[in-house]
């Protein structure tokens, strides 16, 4: 059994922030990842990060995901664990983890944060099980991650900023990229993104899904068609296109089986990408000594989840009894970076979404 | 919601849906049966569903006799249009004791006389049935080939279908909220949905027993303790019979769907309504069964779950009319065995709720028993 | 039209381009930054204040045209690459466009490339004059070609390899109707059958889980789930929030036995 | 030993009997295969590759580096269909790349159900095509 100040599951963009927040404050942290490499989706993210100079605007995602590892590399009380699994929580307290993906261990933590990130959604259509329809994470990982061009011919199912940015990745990697479509009337992600793949010729058919994709054994052939105002396709504007992949960006849903199983409680919030937790505005769950930080809590930008982290990071520290003397103002900069980076028009979803999982404060 | 009942039955589990389907094929009329959450909810739902008639007790033998060649001939008898999914892979029971050898060879008599024709084998004939097992430390094992598992939620909407077919109502997602009586009678139910006038109703609330007789201020001789299960990751069948030992302290079966489901007896379980996963039994399970199953060992565990048995003083039901008040009838306290016992259950509810002869020994089974002296010894319990 | 079709109108460009006489002076910074989205390095990029500082991180940018020089510091730090320079001036027949270009092959020097527009549309061709590309432009390279002045508004772009983008086919093919899609890879449910279970009175979570084995599998449900709890929200008129759940039980990933059972520790029961 | 195909849905008769057909896992596209897959020239990312290695792949022999993933490295290798569905019998691919699914699921050196979207190349390593639910 490991007896821990703070556990913290998930080594992406909010895990890490808050492993360097509650770190610094003085917390024996052990902060569990899942994959062999550290950083989340940070490490697949080639493109410049929006939002601000406090969240490594203008860097690139697997920069900053550098950036915070050598900064986590100091702090000797923060122990990264790669190949290490959360299992499972208990209702003694006993939190349980695959540990170098080969052994079962039992934790013992004082406080936990969940930063397990978020899963990509599925759609059903016929064929869509065929190798060759993909997530669209899926894809980015194969070509940055691996560097492996996953493909010569791809439709892209999803104009949100994941499919934009996809798409546009694609091209980087020398790939064609056909179509972009989305069944929504208007383009859910950044038109900068869209603008990027329109001057490469990319055509963006907002009010248009997939019909079908089709191949013998293997994806060849993907048909999109319009929707009409409900939705639904209209026969006679089918368009097949010859494709060897065709992408799923049709959103994400926070992975929150833990938050389920320590008995959070939990509210579907549309917005945020499904269920989330009921949250204070310091991200303290209904459990006093679990906290949630990053795409778990509300599917967002990853700006958002490195403050997030930060913010559950002091959270966790403070309620260890580790709060330092400039608790207050790192608290309330985090407050106002969240504040500033879900204030414009983009943050209006959000905001609406938070305001039916945020009680008290 | 129907405002009268002649009868009724509360609890959508197994033991619930069998009580209601038995009493009309026995002729009641006007029989409902409330369901709190939904079929199967409780610890049917969560239940290993083995079958075995190997028993140490002659009661046992025959209720449990009775109740295997019923689901032998269920999905007819029931008109069901699925699968119950019985697979009748025997149960084998590993003996590694010489107490229990002794124990085993009075069993496996008594078995035979009753007409379950249950053989002793040697460890190597258990190994040439279940090519899996680990023979180091087997003295012997007893073989049923008619014993075996069910899949419990469609076992349950077979009983549950056929009772509806024959006139019978199910209020699912609906709760007792207090029983009314009068003069030491029953004379109605309450729900959240609205009241029933009746005058007989049938706890048959599982582990939740005690909570339906609060309502009318009686203390049954039961208590609940929670049972822990896990199941692994699906494979192509490599083991045909159930696996259970009372010295290795496990049961353990491959269903028809390719997972391995299995329990074991963990200390220090709560008595109270918890079914929440026990952080401990994984291990443990695992460690047992990698030592009976050892290429189990490269399988993973998918889930654990837990949920009730319902204890009673000697593990035998109580099927009765519960003393002091009339048309109040109790059939629980199955101590883990009540998914097995289901059709034996329901028979005997039958015939004591609608003053028929008894075909089954369930006079054994009344509260009397525990006062006069007469609790009923089985040998063979996990 | 841009939230449509991802393409700023004509009169949109015209917004943010400086004014004719301001062209006319020499290199500048176009910012095509039609959106208000929460990002602001670019009011901090430029060493000359030329563009305005943020009252808040949601503001779209402002040049002042008469501090902005046309170098090239806020193109390499535009997330959204939406800043080019142009320049009228730069002789008496073509005008300069410098413009990021995050892609592999870079033109060489005095490379004739196809010149496209904001839809990838080929609307010309363009000299290369200079690519510039060093460690600290964070790995945006900086491309300047040499157009037709009368084309300064609509050039957005650069094509290095030319070969003909493939289309939309209209071979007809085979529909299978009965393929209405997988909803959960591990038990290999269709749509249809979900769809056939909630019908017949299967209609929360728990019960297609023992009737179905949908989000027993592998995944624990982390694919279906989504899936299915807006099926049934849609089939039984219910807002998702309102249907229950079921439960979420350990383990979160499978575990073999083997490694369980290799743990040690003191009151294991 | 068969599984009762019928056994996973229990009142919907099945939509089409789906015919045992195993799309062969051999099925390459030469214009998808090779170090040609493996992107050399990127415009932001420089790729360090591991070692190179070796494994077999339905008996057949497939390079790859460390550090990848044996669903990468498959794919970079041209092979896309990694199972065969656990009732329907369809050829199936990776789908999430992150473990979050089971799409890619694999036998590898014997074991079913190896995710292998999250499993790393080990030189030796034999990797099989999972039919239906694998054996243990």
């Amino acid at each position: 059994m490991i007896h821990i100040d703070l556990l913290i599951v998930g080594a992406g963009p909010a895990g890490l922030m808050a492993a360097k927040e509650a770190g610094t404050a003085g917390a024996n942290v052990l902060l569990l990842e899942r994959s062999h490499v550290p950083g989340g989706q940070l490490v697949k993210q080639t493109h410049m990060f929006f939002g601000s100079e406090e969240q490594y605007a203008s860097y690139r995602g697997f920069d900053i995901s550098e950036i915070l590892l050598d900064e986590i590399k100091k702090l000797p009380n923060v122990k990264l664990a790669l190949n290490a699994t959360a299992l499972a929580v208990y209702d003694d307290g006993i939190w349980a983890a695959e540990m170098d993906g080969a052994s079962y261990t039992k934790i013992l933590p004082k406080a936990v944060i969940i930063a397990t990130g978020a899963g990509e959604k599925s759609l059903a259509f016929p064929g869509n099980d065929l190798p060759g329809v993909y997530g669209a994470g899926a894809v980015q990982t194969l070509m940055n991650q691996y560097g492996i061009k996953p493909a010569n011919r791809v439709v892209m199912l999803g104009a949100g900023n994941i499919g934009l940015i996809v798409s546009y990745q694609l091209l980087q990697a020398g790939v064609e990229v056909l179509a972009v479509c989305d069944g929504s009337p208007r383009i859910g992600g950044y038109l900068v993104h869209a603008a990027k793949l329109r001057r490469m010729g990319v055509p963006i058919l907002t009010s248009h899904s997939v019909k079908q994709a089709a191949g013998q054994g293997r994806l060849e052939t993907v048909v999109l068609w319009e929707l009409d105002k409900a939705w639904q396709g209209i026969p006679g504007t089918e368009k097949v296109y010859r494709a060897d992949v065709l992408c799923v960006a049709v959103g994400l849903s926070p992975l929150s089986e833990l938050l389920r199983q320590a008995g959070c409680e939990m509210v579907y919030v549309n917005t945020l990408g499904g269920y989330v937790p009921y949250r204070d505005s310091f991200l303290a769950t209904s459990r006093e000594n679990i906290f949630v930080a990053g795409d778990v809590a509300g599917i967002e930008e990853a700006s958002s989840a490195m403050v997030e982290g930060r913010l559950a990071g002091l959270s966790a520290a403070k309620f260890l009894g580790l709060s330092t003397p400039d608790f207050n103002a790192k608290r309330n900069d985090c407050m106002t970076q969240l504040e500033s980076l879900r204030s414009g028009h983009a943050g209006e979803r959000i905001l609406s979404g938070l305001a039916q999982a945020v009680i008290g404060s | 919601m129907v405002k009268t009942a002649d009868i009724v039955i509360v609890g959508g589990g197994i033991s619930g849906v069998s009580i209601g389907y038995f009493l009309l094929k026995y002729g009641a009329k006007n029989v409902v049966i409330i369901e709190r959450d939904f079929l199967a909810s409780g610890a049917t739902g969560r239940c290993g569903a083995g079958i075995r008639q190997q028993w140490g007790s002659p009661l046992n033998c025959i209720m449990s006799k009775f109740s295997c060649e019923f689901f032998e001939t269920a999905v007819d008898e029931l008109g069901f249009d699925g699968d119950i999914e019985f697979h009748q892979g025997g149960y084998m029971m590993l003996v590694t004791t010489e107490k229990e050898l002794a124990q085993t060879k009075k069993n496996v008599a008594l078995q035979n006389s009753l007409g379950i024709g249950t053989k002793l084998i040697t460890p190597s004939e258990a190994k040439a049935l279940a090519g899996p097992l680990n023979t180091e430390g087997l003295l012997a094992a007893t073989f049923h080939d008619r014993d075996g598992h069910l899949n419990p939620f469609t076992t349950t909407r077979a009983f549950a279908d056929a009772f509806v077919r024959l006139g019978g109502k199910v209020y699912t997602n609906t709760s007792i909220t207090g029983i009314r009586t009068s003069n030491g009678k029953i004379t109605g139910v309450d729900t959240n949905r609205g009241s029933i006038a009746t005058n007989t109703v049938v706890n048959a609330a599982g582990g939740y027993v005690q909570n339906i007789a609060d309502m009318v201020g009686i203390e049954l001789p039961l208590y609940s303790k929670r049972h822990n299960i896990l199941v692994t990751e699906p494979v192509e069948r490599v083991l045909g019979p159930m696996l259970m030992s009372f010295s290795l302290n496990f049961y353990c079966q491959q269903t028809p769907h390719g997972s391995f489901l299995m329990g074991r007896t963990c200390p220090d379980q709560p008595r109270d309504l918890r079914i929440t996963a026990d952080s401990r039994f994984p291990v443990a399970m695992a460690k047992t069964i990698v030592k009976v199953l050892p290429q189990l060992k490269n399988l993973r565990m998918l889930r654990q779950w837990a949920g009730l048995y319902n204890m009673s003083p000697d593990n035998h039901p109580i099927y009765d009319q519960v003393p002091g008040l009339e048309g109040f009838y109790l059939s629980a306290g199955y101590s883990g065995h009540g998914f097995m016992m289901s059709p034996a259950t329901g028979q005997s509810m039958a015939e004591l709720i609608l003053g028929l002869p008894a075909t089954l020994p369930w006079g054994q089974l009344g509260f009397s028993r525990f006062t006069e002296g007469n609790t009923i010894h089985e040998p063979s319990v996990v | 039209m841009l939230e449509k079709t991802g393409v700023p109108t004509q009169s949109e460009i015209e917004s943010v381009f400086p004014s004719d006489e301001r062209l006319s002076k020499g290199p500048v910074a176009v910012i095509e930054c039609f959106q208000s989205i929460p990002c602001d390095p670019c009011a901090t990029a430029c060493p000359r204040g030329a563009i305005l500082p943020f009252a808040d991180i949601n503001d779209r940018p402002v040049i002042d045209n008469d501090k902005c020089n046309g170098c090239i510091l806020c193109m390499t730090k535009c997330p959204g690459l939406a800043i080019m320079v142009v320049d009228i001036t730069w002789s008496q027949d073509r005008a300069l466009i410098k413009m990021p270009y995050e892609f592999r092959p870079l033109p060489d020097v005095g490379q004739t490339v196809q010149a496209l527009d904001r839809e990838g549309t080929v609307v010309a061709e363009a000299e290369v004059i200079r690519v510039q590309y060093n460690k600290s432009m964070n790995k945006v390279p900086i491309v300047s070609i040499a157009v037709d002045k009368q084309l300064v508004k609509t050039i957005r772009n650069i094509r290095t390899i030319c070969d003909t983008p493939t289309t939309a086919t209209h071979t007809a093919i085979q529909e299978e109707a009965q393929d209405t899609g997988i909803v959960c890879r591990c038990n290999d449910l269709q749509l249809a059958e979900i769809r056939a279970l909630i019908a017949k009175g299967y209609t929360t979570i728990a019960e297609l889980k023992q009737m179905a084995r949908l989000g027993m599998g592998p995944c624990q449900g982390r694919n279906c789930l989504p899936v299915v709890v807006n099926e049934l929200s849609r089939a039984l008129g219910v807002p998702v929030a309102e249907l229950p759940v079921g439960s979420f039980r350990p383990m979160v990933k499978s575990i073999y036995l083997g490694d369980l059972a290799g743990y040690e520790e003191q009151g294991e029961n | 030993m068969a599984i009762d195909e019928k056994s996973h849905i229990l009142f919907t008769k099945p939509l089409h009997q789906t015919p045992m057909i195993y799309y062969h896992s051999t099925n390459t596209d030469i214009n998808l295969k090779g170090d040609y897959m493996r992107i050399s020239a990127h415009p932001i990312l420089d790729f360090e590759r591991g070692t190179q290695v070796s494994f077999t792949f339905d008996g057949v022999q497939v390079s790859a580096y460390t550090g990848e993933t044996i669903a990468a490295a498959l794919y970079a290798a041209g092979y896309r269909t990694l199972a065969n569905s656990p009732v329907r019998h369809r050829p199936r691919g990776f789908f999430c790349a992150i473990g979050n699914c089971s799409s890619c699921m694999m036998v590898v050196n014997g074991n079913a159900n190896v995710k292998t979207c999250i499993e790393l190349v080990q030189d030796g390593m034999i990797v099989e095509t999972q039919r239906g639910k694998g054996t243990l």
